[in-house]
């Protein structure tokens, strides 16, 4: 295995001064499952979009396969905390996008689509346009135009933040078995706790802003786990009991909410 | 409902001039609808409006066609080169703000006075008009959108196709619909500076025999005109725009 | 038949030859088959030659002293109007408080002008220069005295004018007409019947082409010249025909109007199309004034006759 | 204690045919606490729409206090799926909004926002643009801009879903508190089980599209609880484990995931 | 590095004209850059250009402020009136339609030939450009912000200036963008109709003197305004989007 990115000494200040994130230093390896957990507003999802090339860090630089992003990383497959659907199109259509571009067959490309969106539960939508959806439906649309074209990294941002428990457990399966059949880099930003537990093989924790990496968690469990059953596995409540308390004292820290 | 308001509203409109005509004792500039419906009728029986029409169409519309196209063209062209259009910016504006008739005789030393001339003023002035808006919305276009474009890989050709022509065609239809007069305008000065058919010269020849209601016949005509052609443009507007009549029916879901 | 394409830098009695030439059947006759191109002033007329789309030029030879001092050979080959057709027409009322006559001197006549506001087409127009001579004539000072409005078009006049806006205009048939007949105007001056010296003699309207066109299409030109012989002719000896013979141009005019135009304008056009040294040489006139020197233009090169000879054969 | 919301047999189809609702009876009491989960795209956000009055439901009605809602209801505070902040304003402008609505006066405006924005964890961006926010701190600006205005009812949409642990427990028990304080009437969908049985006094359950009311579970816990400490608390633990087996049953229904 | 781009472009077009124009015998028609800019110059020191480019100025201000304060006016009541645009919608496309030049005499019937008939025919030129931008933008605001808001039970006037005017201000700029060269043509267009000072009397006394240079002298001053009156715009277009100016700078994060 071999560090597909890394952060060497990472910062970002954005234009109004705002500094997200400082001194991030993190490998990730080939084919590993990272979770990244912290405060909201820590800057987690400004790691992914130097990850994807979006923009530059203002300090340290971010290594993809040993260069530095300089640009759009299109080796990277963003599935973004907003969904950025395109309005003009309808479902079917959004996913297509990955496709159309890949430059596939129209008829490949209705096959491809059809599968998808069983995949995500979207049958019988594909014809609805975004404006039509329910804010899970719109996840699950911008998961299935993710999986509809084939990056080596997947970075995804809160992916099953708004879908109900169950729709999440099956997705988080699917998720799960995809990557590890097809090797897949994961750069997985959640807010659920349990969520990161459960699928990280290693689990990243943020202070909160400026964003610093305060630990860096090596899952005990199995790489190969059962989602449904983890929920009564002593391990795996240990770990969410650890994971909780190591968040627990951001809540001092000069961003959290204070009493009214 | 609407059309039995608009109709009423013409009527009292047409009833108003017909009678304050006379009385302002205006007949001499504004003539009477009733003279100017005769008129009308006269000119269409003999033929010659559906002939004058015609051409002013022909010209009026290449016009639009070519000026509209390459509007949309530099538009998208300039919006998605920001040096480009830095540079060219003023040259734009700069040209743009010449008075076109006062173009005549460059209009004519080089394209002379048949069809072209008229085709070419009117693309000049349509050209900048949608240029301008598609310009417009081709900077208003998410950049977010284009961003997650690129990471699938999208090349430029894609970006148009996909996220920009969508996104920016409220705005190039903005600018056509804005055009949609000046391209008649444009054919009309250019048979005016040089006029032996089209609804221009029925204009200036009317006008140097104090014909009145006959200019207003033509008047009515290129009207009549730009209202099919406003028609021809919205129906295109609705089959390009399939979203957005799904759109018009919706619940507002928040 | 041969297509000629005439382009004219305006529209109306100015160019009455050519109307009734057509409607007489002359150029039929010639086997010429003319197209009326009309443009909107005489230097749009120029460029339609110049650019080659149109054949012959309808305007006044003021025109062709400019081009020939750009090193544009063009050449009139034939006169259309050689007084000056325009009129000065006054608000009625006016007229009637200074109780001018008939029989009042021209210069009293123009004495009234001191502090009106006085339409003319556009600056720099014959109208303009007409006007200024006028003016000059009675040393009312038309930058100081007058108001001098260009006002482009006849109908945007005739509105300015009904509106009392403007208090006199010079202009040419029809429009003249109009002022009085319509609006309560009165005529102040005829420029065409000569009353007023300065400007009695005057090449007005003719008809020009490129050296090198009248060159390749001589024979043509004598055709064309031909018609509007006969065309001249006809308006001076049988009124009556040749009013008939233009009317459908016209018809559009109140006919009483028309009537009226034509008798006031027949005077203008000459027996002949021939171009006279002393009516060129009154151009030069203006455009001294206009220029403060005279055009470096030698007036033989801004004409020719030849094509005049052969058709009185 | 009386009802304020009342639906009767409300079902609603929108215009392209998606039944997403049907036979909704449910009663929601003043001063009451109604949580409410079912699968993604089931008609939860569609439920509160109609509350607010922006459309009508296609069967049956829906009762403000005894009168059908038939306009915009504006008795009801709406936090929306998506914040829908108004991008040419500031978080501090953003969260005027209702003040200024209101005839405030500017002073008045400064000081209600300065708190508000200290209650949300806030502080320091009252400058910010929207754009320049990250996505749980736009969800609490338009969680402030909620509370800056004082309507009887609160219709929350997965309000706190972008949020890490910590932020989102703080602010469920400011919310708690404040509607305990103010006797607010709240209603407020959550995919969250967990939230769903900390926060409510009933938690109703939908089943998926068209969605109906499946169960309304009335809470055993009592109405002021201590949430710090409700992780540990047996009964809860009890009642989320049901909460947990009612709603598995979804997962077989027509709309779900399937096997790739 | 924009600026070079422009000035050597600036130098090359000029350079061409000049050497151009002569050797293709068109300086009767395009005269060559020297001597226009000689007949500027003249034409500044002698003061005149001055004189009639600010009667011009005057007359085309006031009309794109009346115009286009109008033009937002209507674009906002019909834009937020879904009956009356429905049924006012082909009176206005008629009207324009309407060949303003052929209008004069109307023009000059009901407000004579002074300054008020040019700053009005500028008005209605400016007018149907904003109005229909103006009125695009409104229709463009998104009905789930304003939504939002009557939810707080805002008012008309609240939705105007909270909403709408913000979310449609991109519009009515490019709209007022666009009729800044017809508040100019307008003006000169009138002042052809009848005048004996503006810009538009030294256009027309030059061209009928064939004073080439002396018109595109005029037709500089023409422009230079033109890119006066859009630098303005642009000040204050950055000044009523503080929002987009941040935007300017700002990384594209999604
Ligand atoms: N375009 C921007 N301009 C200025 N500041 C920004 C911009 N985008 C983000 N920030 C700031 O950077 C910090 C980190 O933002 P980021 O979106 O990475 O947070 P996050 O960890 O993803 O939070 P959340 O969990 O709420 O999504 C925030 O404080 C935010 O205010
Ligand atoms: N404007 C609309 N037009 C047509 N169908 C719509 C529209 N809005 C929502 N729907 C449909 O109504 C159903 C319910 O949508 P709703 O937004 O209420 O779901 P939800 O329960 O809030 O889901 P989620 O948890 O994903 O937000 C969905 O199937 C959706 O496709
Ligand atoms: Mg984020
Ligand atoms: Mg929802």
């Amino acid at each position: 295995m071999s560090a597909i990115i890394v952060f060497q000494d990472v910062g970002k200040a954005f234009a109004n001064g705002v500094q997200a994130v400082s001194g991030i230093n993190l490998a990730v390896e080939e084919g590993d499952f990272i979770t990244v957990v912290g405060p909201s507003g820590c800057g987690k999802s400004t790691i992914l979009n130097m990850t994807a090339g979006l923009f530059q860090p203002s300090a340290g630089q971010v290594l993809y396969r040993g260069q530095p992003v300089t640009g759009i990383n299109s080796r990277t497959g963003y599935m973004t905390q907003v969904d950025h659907l395109l309005p003009w199109r309808t479902v079917a259509g959004n996913i297509a996008v990955p496709l159309e571009i890949a430059g596939r067959g129209k008829k490949e490309i209705a096959g491809e689509v059809e599968r998808l969106l069983a995949l995500v539960g979207l049958v019988g939508f594909g014809a609805s346009y975004p404006t039509q959806l329910s804010g899970g439906m719109r996840k699950r649309a911008a998961l299935a135009r993710l999986l509809a074209y084939d990056p080596e990294t997947l970075l995804m941002d809160e992916p099953f933040g708004a879908l109900d428990a169950q729709m999440r457990l099956t997705l988080q399966i699917q998720l799960k078995k995809l990557c590890r059949s097809l090797g897949k880099t994961v750069f997985f930003v959640t807010h659920d706790i349990d969520e990161a537990v459960a699928l990280g093989d290693k689990c990243v924790v943020f202070t909160s802003r400026p964003g610093t990496i305060q630990q860096v968690i090596t899952s005990s469990l199995p790489s190969e786990r059962d989602l449904m059953t983890l929920r009564f596995n002593p391990a795996y409540a240990e770990e969410c009991a650890q994971l909780w308390r190591i968040l627990a004292p951001a809540l001092e820290a000069q961003n959290s909410p204070q009493e009214a | 409902m609407v059309l039995v308001l608009q109709l009423a509203l013409a009527v009292v409109l047409l009833t108003a001039w017909q009678f304050l005509s006379p009385a302002l004792d205006m007949v001499f500039f504004i003539s009477t609808p009733q003279a100017i419906a005769e008129s009308f009728i006269g000119l269409a029986r003999s033929g010659s409006l559906l002939f004058h029409a015609g051409i002013t169409t022909l010209e009026a519309g290449l016009g639009f066609l070519l000026g509209g196209g390459a509007g949309m063209f530099a538009g998208v062209l300039l919006g998605r080169n920001k040096l480009l259009s830095d540079v060219l910016q003023p040259f734009l504006t700069a040209f743009y703000s010449l008075p076109k008739a006062a173009l005549g005789p460059l209009f004519i030393l080089w394209f002379g006075i048949g069809l072209n001339m008229k085709i070419l003023l009117a693309a000049t002035i349509v050209f900048f008009i949608v240029f301008l808006n598609t310009f417009r919305g081709v900077r208003e276009v998410s950049p977010e959108q284009i961003a997650i474009l690129r990471l699938m890989n999208a090349k430029e050709r894609h970006l148009l196709t996909k996220v920009i022509l969508p996104s920016a065609i409220v705005w190039v239809f903005a600018g056509l619909r804005l055009s949609v007069p000046y391209a008649l305008i444009g054919a009309i000065v250019g048979e005016i500076i040089a006029s032996n058919r089209g609804l221009g010269y029925l204009l200036s020849y009317s006008a140097s025999r104090f014909d009145t209601a006959g200019t207003f016949a033509a008047l009515g005509a290129i009207v009549i005109l730009a209202l099919i052609l406003n028609k021809i443009l919205d129906i295109s507007e609705r089959r390009l725009m399939p979203w957005r009549v799904s759109d018009a029916g919706r619940e507002i879901v928040v | 038949q041969q297509k000629v394409v005439f382009a004219f830098g305006s529209d109306g009695f100015l160019f009455l030859p050519y109307y009734v030439a057509v409607g007489a059947g002359y150029f039929e006759r010639e086997g010429i088959k003319p197209e009326l191109v009309v443009l909107n002033g005489g230097p749009l007329a120029m460029a339609a030659i110049l650019s080659g789309d149109a054949d012959v030029m309808g305007s006044g030879i003021h025109l062709n002293i400019e081009a020939q001092m750009r090193k544009q050979d063009v050449k009139a080959f034939a006169a259309l109007v050689t007084h000056v057709p325009s009129q000065l027409i006054i608000q009625g009322d006016i007229a009637k408080k200074a109780g001018i006559t008939e029989q009042t001197p021209i210069a009293e006549r123009l004495k009234l002008l001191k502090g009106l506001r006085i339409g003319i087409t556009g600056v720099g127009s014959s109208t303009d220069k007409f006007l200024r001579s006028m003016l000059n004539f009675v040393k009312i000072d038309p930058e100081r005295d007058v108001t001098i409005v260009p006002m482009g078009t006849a109908a945007p006049l005739l509105a300015a004018f009904s509106q009392k806006r403007i208090d006199a205009y010079v202009f040419s048939s029809p429009t003249a007409e109009t002022g009085r007949l319509k609006f309560g105007g009165a005529t102040l001056v005829n420029l065409g019947s000569g009353e007023f010296e300065p400007l009695k003699d005057f090449l007005y309207n003719c008809l020009t082409a490129r050296a090198d066109w009248l060159k390749k299409n001589a024979e043509t030109t004598r055709k064309i010249v031909r018609a509007t012989t006969s065309a001249l002719e006809l308006i001076q000896k049988d009124p009556e025909a040749a009013q008939k013979a233009a009317l459908p141009f016209f018809d559009k005019l109140d006919p009483a109007l028309y009537k009226e135009a034509y008798r006031q304008s027949m005077s203008s056009y000459p027996l002949s199309p021939r171009i006279d040294e002393p009516g060129v040489e009154a151009n030069y006139v203006f455009e001294e004034e206009a220029e403060g020197k005279r055009p470096n233009v030698d007036p033989k090169v801004l004409y020719t006759n030849d094509y005049i000879e052969p058709a009185k054969r």
